[in-house]
Formats: structure tokens, sequence, C-alpha cells
């Protein structure tokens, strides 16, 4: 039963007040993309055993879109953000690097 | 059965006779079901992972093909994956055509397995069905119910009155969703899901076959586009061809081979009530409410509902899911609301992008992949192996596995089986 | 024999009898009995038959561990299967049954099965009834079972009611033993937010009845001034029959309260499941007590040595004259003293260790009590009763010394503390040689969503054994977690003393050298019947791993989860691989620590409260006018009004029939409504619909389609232009949530930049779709605005006023009708709706349903999303080509479509199907085509989406996806049924009525 | 025009906590930015009250401004006032990027009055109700069993709860069962 501190209204928030949304960061690729690079896009996913980003959404609260980075093994949580950006703010990744020294995640280390 | 090859002798086998022969010296003379041998430099082939799926992959690899000089590698006990934790529901009324073939062929092979392997599963056809409770869902089973009858899949949608005979404790005039009728395959059931691994595993060790546990696949080598074998706990082992049977742990492993999976893996859950008295008779799917429940052969409501909708590899979810399920149940059945829950637990499963599972070669010569079978691959076991051992030892697949490439998600050609109103288990 | 004591019983209230019903008979006890101290107190020695042997079962324990005393409790509503009786508070008028026998617990036909026990050992069903195959579904599983199950099934709805609680707080302490106390006195002293819950109904745990020093004080005055200091501060909450029952992750802990069952005389819910969010639980949960494995140890009167010491102090209650003592510790010699205190015979402490020498054993020795070193027992004897004991040298092979009469045998095989919270969430245990014990291991504990360990371990639950050790860890463990919820710890912790204690020597079998007759007679799992012989065996054929032990024997799979089991068979599991007992492990431990029942865990939700219903503001109209509704969602549709003496079937056929021929109201009031708006909107729209919606002019409705990005119809409706910036878009009934989660997805996470914003306004308007060519007349008389052809012309919209009504009014048609559909604000919409039918009256006006809706929508050859669609389908195989604009670069799934497998030429595609004889072809069936797959499956070449018996036209209509089917208009196909006979019917246009559109455009 | 007719009508529960349904109530959502000085004056000028912070809601009698989102804001104002009110929005945020949708008859309102409202809602969000936790002048968005909803205080023992109208009997009888069931003695003494 997982819990996140919504990095819009603040609210630290039970699982049941959330909706999951899957891989965070994902690249469009629209009409024109290559087929291996659209299939990618919409389906091969990380889906790492250990660091993790993802989305949630905070359906039951204020309804924004967020990001969390979050360890598949241990569940910790180490920082949520907000879903306009396309790469984890450096304070978290710092974050992670503190606790899992060469820890990479798709372009991110 | 399984032919005695060079050097190995059967096994003793299983019988009333030979229980009473041991009986009458305490059972001191049983011999092991399996051996834990340490791993050998090189094998013909490789499967990692000893759930049903690899363990069912081997024998039918021995069995049908010939390939014998095999190892199955586990990184902990075998069936202790999602193979030794599900709700054992064995069932082939799926719609598509492919899925239908697969789990048709898996379901009468399980009619014989237990001859098959001379080690009783306990397969029981006791009857699945799947409650329509809505306009959508009659629909949906109806339209299965016809694709069925064209599959060789003996189905039938049935009547409330019938589905109130079949299942009597099951409240059919629910206020909420009065049950309209149900798909019902009468040759579907459960059977016990340790003795299926157990079983094969057995099955396996007696054709000369290693089945080597507590041992992790912890990197793949390959030299020119080639497999040409793995590190393992247990060190080095190289081999010919590599099946990669890991459920859950699919895209760990296929990051060891350098490729990616259209695969996720999430928690499910599944929960058992304190044993009672036999009071249910058959298996029941609600998808409306999204709950199953059976009744084991020891007395226990079998239960399971939905995943978690999040990446996770700890074999726990979260609890408002077992909430969901129970609250669907005790609205369908009202007699187990004082039953108490016993014991809640979760597996690993490991979700494709159209739901139906992966059984197919990989950018990697001579690796194969079967995995995807996410909510509902205990039911496939047997033709699942049968279709892998197929692949691996062709390198191309047979009718069965065709349509179950990875590459259908670049052509855009899903094998969806949510469309007809199921969840599928 | 067992029986009441003249005087004691700490829990007792001996003024208060109580009766109680026993299979039948009429017993009776005190209030503050539980149901296995009044059978005691009753000489009811014999509780229920185990599992698979139908043995003789007695009570073993006095708390939850208990693997035997379980009974069918209550009658009717109230009746309640494997009710432990140890745990179970007794109340007058209680009624129990003993399970798992038949005719009688006495004499059991089933218990044959002992007899037969040679030829059922672990694992027996694997070997046996492979052959013939066909027996097994009809003698062998029938037979297996019958034989399946403890309690009987219930048979009644459950009348009681049940709810949920969520409470949020910094440390909650599980268990109320002292070391609860002192965890959370510590945590509270320091201004914590803590929560003390405690399963049973008394505080204090176990030094309640082994009353050591506290502060220089007994035990019990420490206590009670505890429990009430932490009373009065009013940051401390606490709670007893309150069990923790499992720890999620991120401080997730279910707690289950027990609030009336004890006492039927309470009002209220019978049971509440608290949800706790909290930053720490402190586990001190105390430990529980091994048995010791030697042959006959499941003879009734053979109990833990502490519960026949609880019997005694706690409820006056001897579970026999004479009782002998087998330990290896020297804890038991405190039940031999307590036992000899109250003036009950101990012949004789056996005591496995050669030297036993601590402070109890002195007092035990200086009491007059006989003490035999390094012995065992060989065997007990007896039947459904114990009456005596045989002693051997613990390190032989069993050869009898001498017989001791007996009817009570007290053993201890020391303490295990319970480790189950701690370990529902990934804590590891280690090995503790010394203690000889599992004990939590703080340097690998759980950890929460803050990476730090959020369990943690107080008193015997951690390890300690001594009372100093118990307080001094739990007040620490107290402190700690207020700490870690930024609290400034203060106080010190209790002092607590007791008798210096001697080294226990680990004792897994007894004697040690015990032959195969003697193991096959040591029981370790009472319930499930599973013997010491069961683990070697299984050992044996290679089931080597402890799960496979388990799951092979069935040990520690009963409802006591193997409290008393588990530890005992791994240690033997670990003898017989030759192995050390940490490399062997334990299995895993689940919630809950004990059964909860699953009404619960359901909670307020049945009945009516099972699901929300979702209403539209006419639904009371439509219930109290014969509505037979259909969920779509979660909402409640009208699925017909049928009137008396009327099918549903007739109904449906009327209410088409006179929508074409006067006028129909359907209560459309569940579409989706979204508003979006800003300067952004149109190219936001042009991305989320495959249409061209940017383009579309103010006042003006366009049909459009939506996909997903995966290319798949998703939903479609009619967006109507508000003004410059902003559009109103129409969904699907089921879709307009999830549309609109869509769109804020896209919105919020691709498309931040795009100045758009969306608003949900579905529920603010009711929706009436006035359909039929009286529709004008209608709305015309009622009047306010123009609705004529020239001013409202087909396609589009206006606000004006109906009525007296606000009304924005669209001329769209999903019938091929004249038609409107009118919004007013919500409030207002029962209103509208009574006032169109007042006024329709005249006209012919009655209300419709989904299903004329459906079969109107079909004769016109209209797609409806979930009938025409399945999520496989894409816009261009249902002939919408044209509702795809070509002159977008992009919207969502146009790339998707691009792939191989969706520009394949031979997709199926919408037609309309006909069949030759009038008859309707039944849904879901599939055309066959010539032969058969590489799987052996028929081949097909279409399948039937959409069908009816069309009341217009007299005749079944359908639509159907076929292979090349636009080309094939004419053709003649074949649908097998179900019955093995076929239907024939023809390709034909799907529209089937007013293909020239000359009803609408009117 | 006839009056509008609230979902919940006029139904009360009277247990440890009344649970009352209310009449209708004006509702509008403002979306737009909410820092800027010209949407804060409208808005606080139509409720007559402080613009709110993040989670919390200022409303006093029939009026009030509740915070929804970082961009979104709940306008409340008696029933009747709301097409009036509209309209001044719409004047003074012409031509800026906001939208303002009236909601009133999408919603529902439900009063918990008496002490114990705490409990009653405590059984059904997963919301730390604690009085130091939550308190009047904090607005919470969450669910309530298997609904979205939202509650502010508008004193110490009363709980103004709102939902959709569609879901409104189901919420009032929720709340009403949990009333009904009595207190817990937990949140509350
Ligand atoms: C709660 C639950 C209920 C279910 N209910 C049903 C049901 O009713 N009916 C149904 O048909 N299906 C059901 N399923 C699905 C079914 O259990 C699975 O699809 C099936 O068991 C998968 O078998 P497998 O052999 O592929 O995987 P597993 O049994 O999981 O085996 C994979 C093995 O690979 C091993 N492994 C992983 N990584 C490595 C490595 N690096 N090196 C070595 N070994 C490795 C794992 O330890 C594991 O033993 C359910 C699943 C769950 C979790
Ligand atoms: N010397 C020995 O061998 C020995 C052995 C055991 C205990 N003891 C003595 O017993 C005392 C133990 O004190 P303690 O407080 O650590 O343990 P305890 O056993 O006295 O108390 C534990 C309490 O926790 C409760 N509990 C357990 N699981 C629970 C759950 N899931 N939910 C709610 N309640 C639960 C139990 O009902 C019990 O009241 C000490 O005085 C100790 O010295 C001595
Ligand atoms: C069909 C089925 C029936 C089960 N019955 C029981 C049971 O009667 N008692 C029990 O303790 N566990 C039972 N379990 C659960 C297992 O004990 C165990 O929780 C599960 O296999 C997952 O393993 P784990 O909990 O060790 O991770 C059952 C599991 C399955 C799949
Ligand atoms: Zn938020």
């Amino acid at each position: 039963m997982l819990t996140f501190t919504c990095p819009y209204c603040g609210v630290h928030a039970d699982e049941t007040e959330l909706a999951p949304g899957g891989e965070a960061h994902l690249k469009r690729f629209g009409p024109g993309s290559e087929d291996e690079a659209f299939e990618d896009y919409l389906f091969k996913r990380e889906n790492p055993k250990g660091m993790h980003f993802e989305r949630w959404r905070h359906a039951y609260g204020c309804g924004k879109w967020f990001l969390a980075a979050r360890c598949t093994t241990t569940l910790e949580v180490f920082g949520t953000y907000p879903a306009q950006t396309t790469e984890p703010p450096q304070e978290i990744k710092d974050k992670i690097s503190g606790k899992r020294p060469g820890w990479t995640w798709r372009l991110f280390s | 059965m399984p032919q005695p090859v060079g050097g190995f002798a059967l096994k003793k086998r299983y019988s009333v006779f030979a229980i009473a022969r041991e009986a009458a010296r305490h059972h001191l003379g049983w011999e092991r079901a399996w051996a834990s041998p340490a791993p050998k430099a090189k094998y013909d082939a490789i499967i990692v992972g000893a759930g049903g799926h690899g363990l069912a992959t081997a024998y039918y690899l021995g069995k049908n093909h010939g390939v014998r000089n095999v190892a199955i590698i586990e990184k902990g006990w075998l069936g202790g994956g999602n193979t030794g934790r599900n709700t054992t529901i064995i069932r082939s009324n799926y719609l598509q055509d492919p899925s239908a073939a697969i789990y048709e062929k898996s379901r009468s092979l399980y009619e014989g397995l237990s001859q098959d392997l001379n080690y009783n599963v306990m397969f029981s056809p006791r009857g699945v069905m799947m409650l329509a409770q809505t306009q959508h869902e009659i629909r949906g089973y109806q339209r299965t119910a016809y694709a069925n009858k064209l599959q060789g899949v003996d189905t039938e949608f049935i009547s409330p009155q019938r589905v109130k005979e079949l299942c009597p404790i099951m409240d059919i005039d629910g206020p909420r969703y009065p049950v309209l009728g149900a798909l019902w395959q009468p040759r579907g059931g459960t059977a016990r899901h340790d003795a299926v691994a157990w079983g094969y595993a057995r099955a396996c060790s007696d054709m000369g076959m290693d089945i080597i546990q507590q041992c992790e696949v912890t990197a793949i080598h390959q030299s020119q586009g080639k497999v040409t074998g793995v590190s393992t706990t247990k060190g080095e082992i190289s081999c010919d061809k590599l099946g990669v049977v890991v459920a859950g742990h699919s895209s760990v492993l296929a990051g060891m081979a350098g490729f990616r999976l259209p695969i996720e893996s999430l928690a499910l859950q599944a929960l058992v009530s304190e044993p009672i008295k036999p009071c249910m008779d058959v298996v029941v799917m609600a998808n409306t409410v999204h709950g199953y429940m059976s009744q084991s052969d020891k007395g226990e409501m079998v239960i399971g509902g939905g995943t978690d909708g999040f990446n996770n590899y700890t074999q726990r979810g979260s609890f408002h899911h077992i909430e969901e399920t129970v609250r669907a149940l005790v609205e369908t059945f009202p007699m187990i609301s004082r039953l108490k829950m016993l014991r809640q637990w979760g597996g690993i499963v490991d979700m494709t992008g159209d739901r139906s599972p992966i059984i197919s070669k990989t950018p990697v010569g001579n690796i194969f992949v079967n995995c995807g079978w996410g909510t509902g691959g205990f039911k496939a076991i047997p033709g699942s192996g049968w279709a892998m051992a197929e692949l691996m030892a062709k390198g191309e697949p047979g009718p069965l596995a065709a349509e179950f490439s990875m590459d259908r998600f670049r052509a855009g050609k899903f094998i969806d089986e949510s469309v007809a109103a199921g969840v599928a288990h | 024999m067992s029986t009441r004591l003249a005087t004691g019983g700490r829990f007792l209230d001996r003024a208060r009898p109580v009766s109680f019903d026993f299979n039948g008979k009429r017993l009776r006890g005190l209030a503050g009995d539980t149901i296995a101290s009044a059978l005691l107190a009753n000489d009811q020695m014999l509780v229920g038959r185990s599992f698979k042997y139908h043995r003789p079962r007695g009570v073993v324990a006095s708390g939850a561990e208990e693997p035997n005393g379980l009974v069918n409790l209550g009658k009717g509503a109230k009746f309640e299967p494997n009710q432990r009786v140890t745990t179970t508070e007794l109340f007058d008028g209680l009624q129990a049954a003993s399970q798992n026998h038949w005719p009688s617990l006495e004499f059991d036909v089933g218990a044959v099965n002992a007899r037969l026990s040679r030829f059922l050992p672990a694992g027996f069903y694997y070997k046996m009834f492979i052959h013939p195959r066909s027996f097994w579904k009809h003698i062998y599983e029938p037979f297996i079972r019958q034989s399946a199950g403890l309690g009987k099934a219930p048979k009644d709805r459950d009348t009681d009611t049940y709810e949920h609680f969520h409470a949020h707080v910094d440390v909650l302490v599980v268990g109320g033993g002292i070391a609860g106390l002192a965890a959370a006195m510590a945590a509270g002293q320091a201004g914590a937010r803590v929560l003390l819950i405690e399963q049973t109904a008394h505080w204090g745990g176990r030094a309640g009845v082994d009353q050591p020093q506290i502060d220089g004080k007994p035990a019990q005055e420490w206590i009670d001034e505890t429990v009430a200091a932490l009373g009065q501060m009013p940051n401390v909450q606490m709670r007893l029959r309150m069990m923790g029952a499992g720890v999620y992750d991120h401080g997730y802990v279910l707690a289950y309260e027990k609030l009336t069952e004890h006492d039927p005389s309470l009002a209220g819910p019978r049971q509440r499941l608290w949800q706790v969010r909290t930053a720490r639980v402190i586990t001190c949960t105390g430990a529980i007590e091994r048995p010791l494995s030697f042959a006959g140890n499941d003879i009734p009167g053979v109990m833990l040595a502490s519960a026949l010491r609880d019997y005694v102090v706690n409820y006056a209650t001897s579970a026999g004259d004479r009782t002998v003592v087998v330990t290896n510790n020297d804890d038991a010699y405190r039940t031999a003293i307590a036992l000899k205190a109250a003036g009950l015979v101990v012949p004789c402490i056996v005591d496995a260790r050669p030297s036993p020498a601590g402070e109890l054993i002195q007092t035990a020795r200086e009491m007059g009590i006989r003490v035999e070193a390094g012995k065992g027992i060989a065997k007990v004897k007896g039947g459904k009763r114990v009456t005596g004991v045989a002693i051997c040298a613990q390190a032989g092979e069993g050869a009898v010394l001498e017989e001791i009469a007996c009817d009570a045998v007290a053993m201890s095989g020391g303490w295990s503390p319970v480790v189950h919270l701690w370990s529902h969430c990934g804590g590891k245990l280690v090995w503790d040689d010394e203690k000889v014990m599992f004990r939590p291991d703080a340097a690998r504990g759980p950890t929460g969503a803050d990476g730090a360990l959020f369990v943690l371990p107080g008193g015997t639950a951690n390890g300690a054994l001594q009372t100093a050790d118990v307080l001094s860890d739990a007040f620490a463990a107290g402190q700690a977690a207020a700490q870690a919820t930024g609290h400034k710890a203060k106080g010190k912790a209790p002092a607590g003393s007791d008798p210096a204690e001697g080294p226990i020597s680990p004792v897994w079998m007894m004697p040690q050298g015990a032959g195969i007759s003697l193991r096959e007679k040591m029981w370790l799992d009472y319930q499930n019947d599973v013997k010491v012989s069961d683990v070697q065996l299984a050992a044996r054929e290679g089931y080597e791993s402890v799960e496979h032990a388990k799951r092979y024997t069935t040990l520690g799979m009963a409802t006591d989860q193997g409290k008393l089991s588990n530890i005992n068979g791994l240690a033997v599991l670990s003898d017989a691989l030759g192995a050390a007992i940490p490399n062997v492990g334990t299995t895993t431990f689940r919630p809950p620590y004990t059964p909860i029942t699953l009404a619960a865990i359901a909670g307020v939700a049945k009945g009516d409260l099972f699901q929300p219903v979702r209403k539209t503001p006419m639904h009371n109209w439509h219930a109290e006018h014969g509505a037979e509704f259909e969920p779509v969602g979660q909402w409640h549709r009208p699925y017909a009004f049928v009137r008396k003496g009327e099918t549903t079937h007739d109904a449906v056929a009327r209410e088409v029939n006179n929508t074409r021929k006067a006028m129909g109201l359907l209560d459309a009031s569940t579409l989706g409504k979204l508003i979006v708006k800003g300067p952004d909107a149109g190219r936001f729209l042009d991305m989320m619909y495959t249409n061209m919606m940017s383009n579309l002019a103010v006042g003006k409705c366009r049909y459009g389609l939506m996909c997903s990005e995966n290319g798949f119809l998703m939903d479609d409706g009619v967006v109507a232009r508000i003004d410059e910036d902003t559009w109103l878009c129409h969904t699907t009934t089921g879709g307009a949530d999830r549309v609109h989660a869509h769109m804020e997805d896209w919105l919020q996470c691709e498309w931040w930049d795009w100045k758009v914003y969306v608003a949900n306004v579905t529920e603010q308007f009711a929706q009436v779709a006035v359909v039929g060519p009286n529709a004008r007349k209608l709305l015309e008389k009622l009047g306010g605005m123009d609705v004529s052809k020239e001013t409202l012309p087909f396609m589009q919209w206006a606000d004006g006023t109906i009525g007296g009504f606000d009304a924005r009014v669209f001329r769209i048609s999903f019938s091929g009708e004249l038609s409107y559909e009118i919004a007013v604000p919500a409030g207002q919409g029962l209103a509208f709706w009574e006032a169109l039918m007042a006024a329709g009256e005249e006209f012919g006006v009655m209300p419709y349903g989904t299903e004329a809706l459906h079969i109107m929508r079909a004769e016109k050859g209209f797609i409806m999303i979930g009938d025409e669609t399945d999520g496989t389908i894409i816009p261009q195989d249902l002939g919408l080509s044209w509702a795809i604009s070509k002159k977008k670069e992009d919207f969502l799934g146009k790339r998707a479509q691009e792939r191989s497998h969706m520009t394949d030429p031979n997709r199926w595609k919408l037609v309309g199907l006909e069949t030759l004889d009038g008859s309707v072809l039944p849904d879901g069936a599939y055309a066959v085509a010539s032969g058969h797959n590489g799987n052996g499956q028929r081949n097909t070449q279409g399948r039937v989406t959409s069908t009816y018996m069309s009341p217009t036209l007299g005749k079944g209509i359908a639509m159907g996806l076929v292979l090349n089917g636009p080309d094939r208009m004419g053709e003649v196909i074949e649908f097998p049924k179900l019955d093995g006979t076929a239907v024939q019917a023809r390709i034909v246009d799907q529209v089937f009525f007013d293909k020239a559109g000359e009803k609408q455009n009117v | 025009m006839s009056d509008a007719i609230s979902p919940i009508g006029d139904r009360v529960t009277e247990a440890f906590v009344t649970v009352r349904g209310m009449g209708p109530r004006g509702m509008i959502t403002v979306r737009g930015d909410l820092s800027s000085s010209k949407l804060k004056a409208v808005c606080t000028g139509l409720a007559g009250v402080d613009f709110p912070k993040a989670g919390h809601a200022n409303c006093v009698g029939e009026k009030g401004l509740c915070w929804m989102s970082p961009d979104e804001v709940l306008i409340l104002v008696p029933y009747d006032q709301t097409a009036a009110a509209l309209k001044t929005l719409e004047q003074a945020l012409a031509g800026t990027h906001y939208m303002a949708a009236n909601v009133s008859d999408a919603r529902a309102l439900i009063l918990l009055e008496g002490a114990g409202g705490r409990e009653v809602l405590a059984k059904l969000a997963p919301v730390d109700l604690h009085p130091d936790s939550f308190g009047p002048g904090q607005f919470r968005r969450t669910r309530l069993g298997q609904i979205a909803a939202a509650f502010w205080m508008r004193d110490s023992e009363t709980f103004e709860v709102i939902c959709f109208r569609s879901v409104a009997d189901y919420a009032f009888d929720l709340l009403s069962a949990s009333a009904k069931e009595g207190p817990v003695g937990y949140l509350v003494p």
C-alpha cells in the first residue's frame, strides 16, 4: 500500500487516492517515425528490478499527473516531481546516487 | 511415458501397490523425486526458470524431440514462482483462435498428465463458469461460445437457473449485478499446482536432465549474435540453446541478453479462507465485480482478483485489491461472509502489451523466450511447454506458437482477449 | 480430570455464572472464561478431531496459537466455523459444536484413517489414485473431497454489520504485554501520537500470570498503574480486543477489532477493520511456547506448560490432577510451581538437560517436586485422554525407564518470538543459538517509503526473555520510534527482575535417538496431522527446501499457520538434511496474523452500498414508471419502460414503433460532456479526434472519433463549437471519466505548454433526446425558442429557453428521426422531463430505453462503441474513413494505424447482414470459411457485431465484420449455430432504414 | 423556470452525528493562473473571503473559496447568484486564458453535524482526521468509500461534504450507515 506526496498539492496521498500510469519519461513517436521506435515507445518497457521512474495521477485529489522515483524491490520512494519535465530533477538523482551508487535508467544516471 | 535413455534407470513407479509395499517398511525406501546435481560444464539446452513452463519445456524437449542433455536452472526452489502461488484455474474458453488453440491443447494434455508423468497432479475437471452480469458480458460470452464451437472447445452459455443448480451457494439475484447467465466450460477445472511442477521435475530428472536449484543466472553470453552460455551463482555454464522461461523476471533476463520486452512485472494477489466442508463444486469467475473463487480439495476457498497497477518485484501487493475482491465475492456468495481469510500472498506476473503470451525467437540467435502468461498461465503449462519445446528444438515455431511471436507488437497484430469482457485467469 | 479450582482466577467473575451449549450439552462457566477454560472446567478435554486422521484432539494452548480447539459457533445467520476456543470469550447462551467427525465427537467413523495412517504418509495422494484415469473424477476425488475441510459451511446470510476505520499515527504499538506498555509509555512520554493495541481482553500479557517484579512492585501493580497513566495521556490511545493483522508496505497496518461478539447485548458493528497509517510499528507481540516432539504428544491432556499455568492462574482451571512437566528450559518450572501452589500434584519434572540448575529449579526442588534430569518422554499413554507417561533417557533410543501415571502433561520446548508482523514486509530473522530461537535481525528489517526501518520489535518479540531485558528493550524501541517521528526521548525504562534462568538446550526430538515407530507418533502439526516422520520423508524424497517440505507435508498450512509447529518442523528438516537451522530458514510469514472474517474486509460495502449506483436526475421517475434498469459502468439506465401485461421484448418494440411513428423521450443525461477551452483547444482536439475539429464553425456540431495511441477506436460522440475558443465534446456513457482522464493525461504530460483547460460537466446537465416526427411540435408547443429547420438545421445547436427552462438544444440524431437533444441544468432535469411528458401527451410521447436506442441506431447502420468496437477495431474497419482527416499530420492513433497489420487489406470490414429467412442472426456468431487452420480450428470469415429483430422492418437485421465485406454485397455466407444447424445471411448495406435520411432532415 | 432540485433533497439521518442533505449551492469551477491578481481579485470579490492557500478553503455562510488544485479554485455562492457571478467572472477575466464553469447542479452537498463528524469520515476516507492534522480552514479532496468527494469544516463540529450529483444517494447512505454504527471513540473522546 504505497503512499506518495503529491508535488502539486502537497497531500501525502494514499495509494487508493491515486491512479498508476506506468513508465515515465516516454518519448512520443508519431507519424513517419520508424517502426522500431514506435514499437519501443508504445510497448517496450524498462520494467527494471530496482530504480524506476513512473507516473501517478492524484486522481481522487487535485487531478494532476506527477512522476515518482521508486525502487521496485524495496518500494522506497526517492521523490516525486511534476510531470512537466523530460528528466528527473538533479536533487532526486543525487539522492538516488547517494543510496544506489552507479544506478542507471535509460539515459539517466 | 519417458523412455529410459542410456545410463538412466526409470524411477520406481508410483502406485497404490508401491505405497503398500513402502508402508510395510515405514516408507524408508522411497527414492528422491528428483536429483540435485551440480551443474555440468555444458548442455545442449539450458532452460532458465524451473516454474511449470520451464519444466514442461524441458520435459517435451526430451519426450517429443529427444533433446535430453538439458539443464533447468532455478534461482530459488523449483515451482516457487507463480506456479507455486496461483489459484489453479484451468480453462480454454478463450476467444481468439491462437489462444483457444494453445489453451485447449494444454487442457487436453492436463487430462492425461497424471498418467503421463506417473504423478498425480489432481487435475479436477469440475467445470468453470464465467458469470455474465451485464448485457455487455452476455454478448461477449455468447460470442466466445460461438468462437469456441468452431475452435473445438467445448463450452456453453447457460441460464441463471443452471448457474444456481451448479453452484447453489451463489446469490444469483444480487441487487446490484444479478446473474444473467454464464459461459460454462464443463471440462475446465483445477489442478494441484505444486504437483504439476513436481511431477514434471521428477519426469525430467528421470530422463537424465539436471534440475539445478538455488542457482541464479546472472549473465548471458553471446558470440557473433548467438548465445554461448550463462553465468550463474554456481559458475559458468555453456549451452547451444537457451530458453528463458522466468515469468516476472523476463525483463531482467532480456536485459542480460541486451534486448527489451513488451512486459511489465506486476503483483497479483490471492488468498485462501479457512477450510470448510465441501460447499462449492465448480470454479466461478465474476469479472464484472472482479473476483473468482473455487474450493480446494482440502476445503479452503481459493480466491483471487485483479493486479496492482505498478511495477513490483516483491511478491507482495496492496491490500485494497484484496478488499475489492473480497467485497465482490461476499456479495456474490453471501454465505462466505463469516468465513475467515487464512492467508494472502502475491506473485509477480509478467503482463504484455496485449495481455497474451510470447513464445518467440529473440534478437539473439538461439535464445528463445516464453513469457507474458501474466495472470493466466498455470492452465497453459503443458501446452506452452509443448509449443516452446518445438520452437527450441526446430528453431522455428510450430502452429501453436506461431502467432505468439514478439514481432506481433511491431505489426500491431495483437491477440487481445480482453475483448470478450473477460479477465484472464 | 480437568476441573475448576475453588479459588483464584484473575479473569473470572465468580458472581456471574453463565451457561452455554457444547455439542448440545448444557454446561456452566463464569464470566471471564474463554470457551476453552470453560470446557476444561467442565472436564471436557476432548474438543475436536484432526484433519487427516481424525485423531482425538484436546486444547493445547491458551491463546491465538491453538491448533486444536476449533468449533462451529452459533446458529443460523450467526453461525461461524473454525472459531478458536482459546480466544473466544464466553457469554451466556453461547452455542458451540465440535468439528470434523461423524457421527459424534466420541465415536468418529473417520478415525479409521488413523488406523490406515501407515498408508497415508505425507504426499500419498501424489503417488496414488493415478490409475485408471477415469476414476479420479468420479471415485478418488469425491472421496478426497468428502474428507476435506474442518468446520461446516455456513448456510445463511450474515446479518451482522462491519465497518472500517482509517487511523494515522506516529507509532503503533502492537501487543499490550509489559513490553507493549513500556514501549507505548516511552513513545507517549516523548509526545508521539501513539496507538496501543492488544488482541485479548486484558493488558499485561504473560507478566500478569508470572508476576515478575517491576520497578520494585509486583507486575500486576505496575501494569495497572501504567495502563492508568497511559489512559491519561491525550496523545495515547489504547484498545483491547484488537489484533495487529498485517503489516504492509509504507507503514500501512491492518488491525482487526472485535466489538460485540463477546457480548451479544452490545449494539453496533460486530467487527471493525482498522487501516492504520503509521510512521513506525513496534511489535511487542511476545513469544509462543514450542511443543516437544515425543511419541503421543497429541493425546488430549498434553498441553503447553505455559497454557496449563494460564488456565490455573487466569481461570482457576486445572487440566488434570496429576501433571507431568517435560521441558528443556527453566521457564516450564514456573508451571510446576504454579500447579503445586494451587494444590495440584506434579509427580515429576522431566528435564532433557543433564544438569538443570537455575533459581526456578531450586524453588521447585524445595517445594518437593521430583526432577528427572537428562530424561525424556518415551511415550504418552492414553487414547482420548492422557493416562500416563513412560520416561526414558533423552540421549538414548527410548528404552522405558519408568511409567508415571498422570492425566496431564505440560511440555515446553522453549519460546519462539512472534515475528510475524516483523516479517510481513520482508523483515529477516537471525538464528540465536544460545536462546534457541529465530529473532528479528535488526540489520535486515522492513524498510518504508523513506528507506528507513519502520518496524521495530520490542521485548520478548525481539528475543528478550528476562523481564529486565524485555522492559529495557521495548522502552528503547518506543523511544527510537518517537525520535524517528521527530520527538525527543524522555524518561527511563522500568526495571524488571525475575529469577535468573539457566541455559536452554535444543531438543527437537525426544528421545534423541527415537526409532521410526516412535517418530511416526510424534506430532508436529496437530491440526493437519504432520509428524516428524513425514518431514523426514519429505527430506528423503528430495523436497529439501523448507517450502517444498511445507507444501509436501502441509506442515504449518492449517488454520493456526504453524504457530506451534513451524520451528519444530524446520529443525527436524534441517536435522534430516544435515544442514544448520539458519541455512534451512523459515517459510514466509503472511498476513493475517490470525484469520479475519471476509465480512470485516468487505466492511459496509454490501447490499445497496456494495458499489455506488450513479443516478440521473430523472432516475426515480424512471423507477416509478416501470423502468427495467441496465448497468452501464456504474450508471443505471432504463433498458426499457415495461407496462403492465407486457414482456420486456414487447415494451422495446412498442418504444421503437412509437418513436418512429410519433415521439419518444430518451434520458441521455449519462452521455459525457467535456468542455475544452483555450487558445490551443482547436489544435488539441485535432490531436484527440481523428477528424478535424479546429475548423468546426461556432454553432455547429460534428460527429467525432477518438482513437487510442495504439490506433484502436475508443470513443465517439458529437462535438459542438461553443465559441471562438470553446468546444463541448460529448462522449459515450461509460466514456466520460475515461476520456476526461485521457485528455488531462495528454495535456499535462505531453503538451503541457498548450493553453487548454478541460472540465467534465457531465453531471451539470440533464439531457433529454426528444425524438420522432412530432418532436418539433412538442418543442414549439412548449415554446421559447425557434427550433425550425431554418433556424436550427441538422447538426447545429442553440441556447435558449424551452417552456421556461434554460436549455441548450442540439439538433443531432442517433435514430434517424427528427431529433433534438436538450440539455438543462441537472437540478431542473426532472421538472423538464415531466414538462415534456405532460405537453407531449397529445403527440403520443413515450419514454424509451437503451434497447430501443440500440435498435434504432442499428436500423440506421450507426456503430456503437462496445458493439462494433471491442478494443481491436480501427475506424477504417467500420467504413469510417470519411471521419479520418487526411489533412492532419498527426492525431492520436495515426502512427499506429500505419502499421502493417492495420493496413492489411484482409482486415474484416463492416457490412449489413440479412438472414435469408428473416430470422435474427445470433449475437456473436461467426461466419465460416472453408477448411481448417494449422491448429485444426475451423476457418472463419466474419462475425456478427449487432443483431436485432427490427420492429420497424419486421425482420432480423444485423451488422457484422466480414472479410472483404464491402466488396461482396449480395453474397450469402453461413453462420453455424450452437445447436449444429446454420443460418444463411446475405451481405447488404448496413443502413436498413431511410437510407436517404429523409426523416431526420426535416 | 422551476426550482432546482438538489439530488438528496432534505434527507436527514439522526445518529451520533446528524447527516443532512443540503439544498442547492452555487458552485463555479475556475481554472486559470491562481497567482494572477486579477483572478484572485474577482474570486475574492465574489466570495467575500480571502483567497485560500493550497489545501485550504475559506468559507463563510453560503459563500467561500476552495483551493482545488494549482490551477483550479471553486467559488461558492448562494445558488441564485451563480449566473450573475459567472457574468462577473467573464467580464473580469475576458482576454485571459481561463475557464469558468457552473457546476452547481453537478454536485451535492451534505452536512455532518456533531463532534463525531471526524469519525464518520474516517470510516470512509484514507485521511488523517485527527484535530491536530485537520481543522477548520483546511480543505481535502479524497475518496469516500468508492467515490470522489471533498470536505472542509464549517466549524469545529460541522463538516461540509461535496460529491458528484449522480452518487449523492450513495454518499448519503454511506455517511448515514457510518453514523448509525456509532462512535469509535478514537478521534473524539
Ligand atoms: C496469485 C496468482 C494467481 C494466478 N491464478 C492463475 C489461475 O487461476 N490460472 C492460471 O492459469 N494462471 C494463474 N496465474 C498465472 C500463473 O501462475 C503463471 O502464469 C504461471 O505459473 C507461470 O509459470 P512460469 O513457469 O512461467 O513462471 P514461474 O512459475 O514464476 O517460474 C519462473 C521461475 O523462474 C525463476 N527465475 C527467475 N529469474 C531467474 C534467474 N535469473 N535465474 C534462474 N531462475 C530464475 C523463478 O525463480 C521462477 O521459479 C496466477 C498467478 C498468480 C501470481
Ligand atoms: N523466561 C522465559 O522463558 C520467558 C518466556 C516468555 C515470556 N517470558 C516473560 O513474559 C513476559 C513477556 O512480556 P512481553 O510483553 O514481551 O510479551 P507478552 O507475551 O506478555 O505480551 C505480548 C502481548 O501481545 C499480544 N499480541 C501478540 N500478537 C498480537 C497481535 N498480532 N495483535 C495484538 N496483540 C498481540 C498478546 O496477546 C500479549 O498480550 C516477560 O515478563 C518475560 O520475561 C519469559
Ligand atoms: C491453491 C492454493 C491453496 C492454498 N492453500 C493453503 C492452505 O490451505 N493453507 C495455507 O497456509 N496456505 C495455502 N496456500 C498458500 C501458500 O501457503 C503460499 O502462501 C503460497 O503458495 C505463496 O507462497 P508464499 O506465501 O510462501 O510466498 C495455498 C496456495 C494456493 C496456490
Ligand atoms: Zn495532488
